[in-house]
């Protein structure tokens, strides 16, 4: 699950790292106030920033407004409201979006700080050695994956020993290796740890500050400041954290996702017109690709689980069809425990009751294969039987008309 | 011969009670597995099935009846601890199905097994199956939720990061006549027990493996690794399969991910991997047994 | 540090230990009110327990009224109320207290449980593997340790890795091994993890249950309930818990040792006359035994530390004299780093200010130890210096009078 | 010959800017201590007196100066911490003098020292002192806050629990004329490095010891495991001294603490426990010399 921006600095916050004084808006209204509030404790100048689950915000524009970018910096009340004013509701396209983009409900108003440098800090599952690790770099902001592709060396990475936690050494060790030296050491160790400490107890797969910066302007000498942070949590484990679950934001979500998910269905929008419903990610993933060679694009992924129902399958049927560029529907099913033939009564259920009329290819094989064959072709007149995953996609090309 | 699991291996089902456990414990034992005991805290003492013993925990379990293996049904709140449990008890082996374990939980669980000589194969995997001689394989021995009649006795050793895509494979070989020494699936979770590469060692040294299929997917870099070590030692012929070329990449956030396990994740990247180890990989799925098969 | 049984339970509770319902009173009229409210919620049945940092309440008696007990079961807040007057502000005399007892200034008012199996728990240090242990019995309450040392046996083990914490499967296996079956068993797992959960949070060395029971009483079928508990905080870790340091009872400690404290200075008030001061805990124990061996008792344990300065040699001195049973004085200083001239300085200076007329025993050895010795004699005419531990000891009786 | 260190041991100093640290690498410098080099995060690149360089981490002091052994002055805050990096950056040996750790941080170093090689010695102790041929024993290896002066080269080998007790006895054997071969003062915390036991283990291997004195005290059951050890195993003579045979017992709460740690605990069990494994021990600290003496 993927938390906002002010989300994900609530969280840090709690945990010791500093963050800019600000709060979140859902009016233009609100957020002058809360820049108003800013104002009086001495603030001078603005940012606010557009809330949605994607990142290039800087970068990104407004559909209908390509002058308009998702954060934008004002030095009065009155401009923080007109900013806001021109984010919420409104739909933000970055590189990070679909080409549809995201509609922005919220913004972030804060007070901005002088940037000098920009640096790069995260902790991330490293997959290869099983364990947490501390990304750091001293050239953070937009360009850090460039950055990191053309010179890989500064990128520091410290891994952590689960057990023991970041240690203080380690913390400081990439402090010393991002250039910093005397007492911003000790600083940045600080702050290091309050973000593996929030990776940690929050159950994130990736907590990441991009960038932050080392505050030069006021008395707290080596203070460090981040500017930007994105969590994202482990959803098997949220069921331990009652309180991160709140933090769900169901408007940045698919309706139709959410929907499928209750019914225990993985599914994916895609852009494509070949509907795909398949029992496993592999053999989604594998039928998908078989559509992809066969010159087809498909409109989905959905995987409905290894010993999917009647109940299940038709509800997976009726979830791809909602889909309206959809032009005919793939159903590849490997029953290995399941009996294809309740299967196929699930999918000859779908199609009577959607009254929908486009061309179903199945491809059903194991269990009962060919009794779940058999009722379907008997009993549906648009549905073409094919015996491979090859074939079926072949077929299911041909009859999206591709 | 086989790997990690023969007719012969005495297998215990943590979570036996569950409805889910339950039902595959009962398509194990019609399969032949040599089901010796039960555990499920609080029911020791019961019967499964008035047949199978009830333990109330591992470690009884052991005493009472010998187990070397275990197989995990546990519910993922319980289930980290149901592995540690396994591998305190002296096990060899433990199979962990349930899907859905938090990965920090996993995480320490990986820490810990590496004081332990327990093998662990999951979570959130189909589980073992070594096929027996006798009609729809039976009278091998089946750990976990894969279809027991799709097998066939042999010598293609299968090991696999997806569950019905190994189904496939395996149908595919037994159509066409052949059969396998061993089936693994190990699971898609990112933070799993043995790897792609540790069951190509295993089939390496097995002797009744003449083959071995791998079964790669997107995300990682295990696909890599092994591939870099069956060109090396791998006194076996290899063929591949890897599915998601053309998988969404998925809606992400910030950068860490990409920068923390690099650029290998792609479909393509593992196919291209292989293919620069000289192992052949199918162009399709229909084409797993084709491609290993010829190599024969 | 000790807490109070009241203080414990707060802990305990907060990290998911079923206790029973009550709070804690320093009045009798607060002790009522509290009974009141037990009784409009359906309790029918009290117990008014004595806070005091001491165990064996129960069988312990108030100075003066050797029939009243710590702990005193009641039917009505009036008996509440009664009860509670008769053990605030008097003095508790149990086998772990010393002779003179313990003031009683706080009451803890409860629902009182009906016990049919009383059953022990506790977590603790065990310093041989140097890891966290889990004790427990299914022969609780005041016997304990005679039940444990007549049958070993009795007593559960569960040795806890700290890198895991206590596992689940740890926590049954105890349950078991006290002859719990069924849902118990899991419903007293969750209670031994809660326990160790507060040992390791709470960086205490002891926390113990003892006893907890088995309600059979109530709607809920499973649940256990602690009847009495008692923690001990590491007091090098207090540092990093305020919220714990706040739970401290000045009432509870010897002013004279919190005084001491405040000067780096460890001392313990014992019953003999012989008063030491000492540099290094090791030494200052040899010295006592010493005493001991040539027929005195010494009046104190007190430790200087090893780099004793002017001032704190002072403050020893001032403290060991507040003590009137004090009959003679002993002062066994290895100066390693220390000079002994200004060990010799800080006493002489004390001696003086002090003007206290007691004969002093001086052995002092090391660092510049001919200067010092030559500084006290020419000095001070009542001190008397020795050559040897022994010697030391011998004079120091001796001018005691024993 | 001696233990553990040797004037030759490369030594660098945690926490060598500190007041206390500062203080004592004076006093070890003038004894003849080897220190390469300090430690001070924030302060790398400083120099110590004009003379020793300081660095940011230990890691980096080793790959610079070669040193293999750490004294530890770091507050309490961060010592755990310190004795992990110092761990981790491959030294042999730690002598950690801070006191006041936080139990439960001693708990978590110690288990996660077992996967290291490094010996910790402490926290809360005197430390080492291998004595040198000069005069007031100079010319040797000073790691912590023992007096320099008070040894003497020789072949006792001494090992104590308590910081001055320690110093008595080294003063005593050496105006007896004799000499040690290296005091090791283990601390008394009740989790700490090496063992009574260790020590007595290394002196029994050095062929420059020809004696072990051995100084208890309350608490645990280290003189009990040690005295039983020296019966079967020891091939040097050993006497012993306890402390604390007068000690309060300490107001104390509950049960937990008598039962975990069983009746050891007393001084009068550990003498009796020396002298049923026939290892005698001074009736009063002012014997501890005479009583070693008598035995070589």
């Amino acid at each position: 699950m993927d938390l906002h921006e002010y989300q994900a600095k609530q969280l840090l916050a709690a945990r010791g790292v500093a963050v800019p004084a600000g709060d979140v808006a859902e009016s233009p209204d609100r957020a002058r106030t809360i820049a108003e509030r800013l104002l009086e404790s001495g603030v001078r100048r603005f940012v606010v920033k557009a809330q949605i689950h994607a990142g290039g915000r800087a970068l990104g524009s407004f559909a209908g407004h390509p002058n308009k970018a998702g954060i934008t910096f004002c030095c009065t009340p009155e401009e923080v409201e007109h900013a806001a004013s021109e984010m919420l509701g409104k739909t933000l396209v970055t590189d990070q979006t679909r080409p549809e983009g995201k509609r922005v409900l919220k913004v972030l108003v804060e007070a901005a700080i002088p940037v000098e440098r920009e640096f790069y800090a995260a902790v991330a599952l490293d997959r290869t050695k099983d364990c947490p690790v501390l990304l750091a770099s001293a050239t953070g902001g937009v360009s850090i994956e460039n950055a990191v592709s053309a010179s890989p060396n500064r990128l520091v990475k410290e891994w952590i020993d689960p057990f023991l936690g970041l240690r203080q050494f380690q913390a400081r060790r990439v402090a010393a290796a991002l250039g910093l030296v005397g007492g911003s050491i000790l600083t940045a160790a600080d702050f290091f740890h309050s973000i593996y400490r929030t990776w940690w107890e929050c159950d994130a797969l990736i907590v990441e500050i991009n960038p932050f910066v080392q505050n030069t302007g006021h008395a707290t000498q080596h203070s460090i400041i981040a500017l930007d942070a994105r969590i994202t949590i482990d959803d098997n484990a949220l069921f331990k954290h009652p309180e991160l679950e709140s933090l769900r934001d169901a408007s940045e979500e698919e309706p139709i996702e959410t929907e499928a998910r209750k019914h225990g269905l993985d599914y994916i929008k895609l852009d494509g017109n070949i509907a795909c419903l398949v029992n496993g990610a592999g053999l989604a993933m594998a039928t998908m690709d078989a559509i992809k060679q066969c010159g087809g694009t498909p409109a989905n992924f959905l995987d409905v689980g290894g010993g999917a129902s009647q109940e299940q399958v038709a509800a997976a049927f009726k979830t791809i069809i909602t889909d309206t560029n959809v032009r005919a529907i793939l159903v590849n099913i490997f029953g290995g425990i399941t009996d294809c033939a309740i299967v196929a009564r699930g999918v000859a259920a779908a199609i009577n009751q959607s009254g929908a009329r486009l061309p179903v290819v199945v491809r059903i094989e194991g269990n009962n294969a060919t009794h779940g064959r058999a009722m379907l072709v008997e009993g549906l007149s648009r549905v073409i039987v094919a015996h491979s995953i090859e074939e079926a996609a072949k077929m299911a090309v041909q009859a999206a008309g591709g | 011969m086989a790997i990690l699991v023969d007719p012969a291996t005495k297998v215990l089902i943590q979570g036996i009670t569950g409805t889910f456990g339950a039902c595959h414990t009962r398509l194990s034992l019609e399969y032949g597995t040599n089901i010796v005991a039960g555990v499920t805290p609080g029911k020791g003492g019961q019967f499964f099935d008035n047949r199978i013993p009830i333990f109330d925990s591992v470690a009884d379990a052991v005493r009472e009846t010998g187990a070397t293996a275990s197989c995990i049904f546990v519910p993922r709140a319980n289930a980290a601890d149901a592995v540690l449990e396994a591998a305190e008890a002296g096990l060899q082996l433990a199979v962990c199905i349930t899907e859905g374990i938090p990965i920090h939980e996993m995480l320490v669980v990986k820490r810990q097994l590496s004081r332990h000589q327990m093998k662990l194969v999951g979570p959130n995997c189909p589980g073992i199956v070594t096929p027996g001689p006798e009609p729809d394989s039976r009278g091998g021995c089946r750990i976990g939720i894969a279809p027991g009649y799709i097998h066939r006795q042999g010598h293609i050793g299968v090991v696999s990061r997806s569950g019905t895509l190994t189904y496939e494979a395996v149908w595919q070989i037994t159509r066409r006549g052949a059969g396998q020494s061993t089936c693994v699936g190990i699971g898609g979770d990112p933070v799993c027990g043995l790897s792609l590469l540790d069951v190509v060692r295993l089939f390496n040294e097995d002797p009744d493996t003449h083959g071995i299929v791998i079964i790669g997917e997107i995300g990682g870099s295990a696909e890599q690794e092994t591939a870099e070590w069956i060109q090396n030692s791998c006194r076996k012929p290899v063929a591949a399969f890897v599915a998601g070329t053309t998988a969404p990449s998925g809606r992400r956030l910030g950068h860490a991910g990409a920068i923390a396990n690099s650029t290998h994740e792609t479909a393509a990247a593992k196919i291209a991997a292989f293919r620069d180890c000289k192992i052949p990989v199918a162009d399709s799925p229909s084409a797993i047994a084709d491609t290993i098969l010829k190599l024969l």
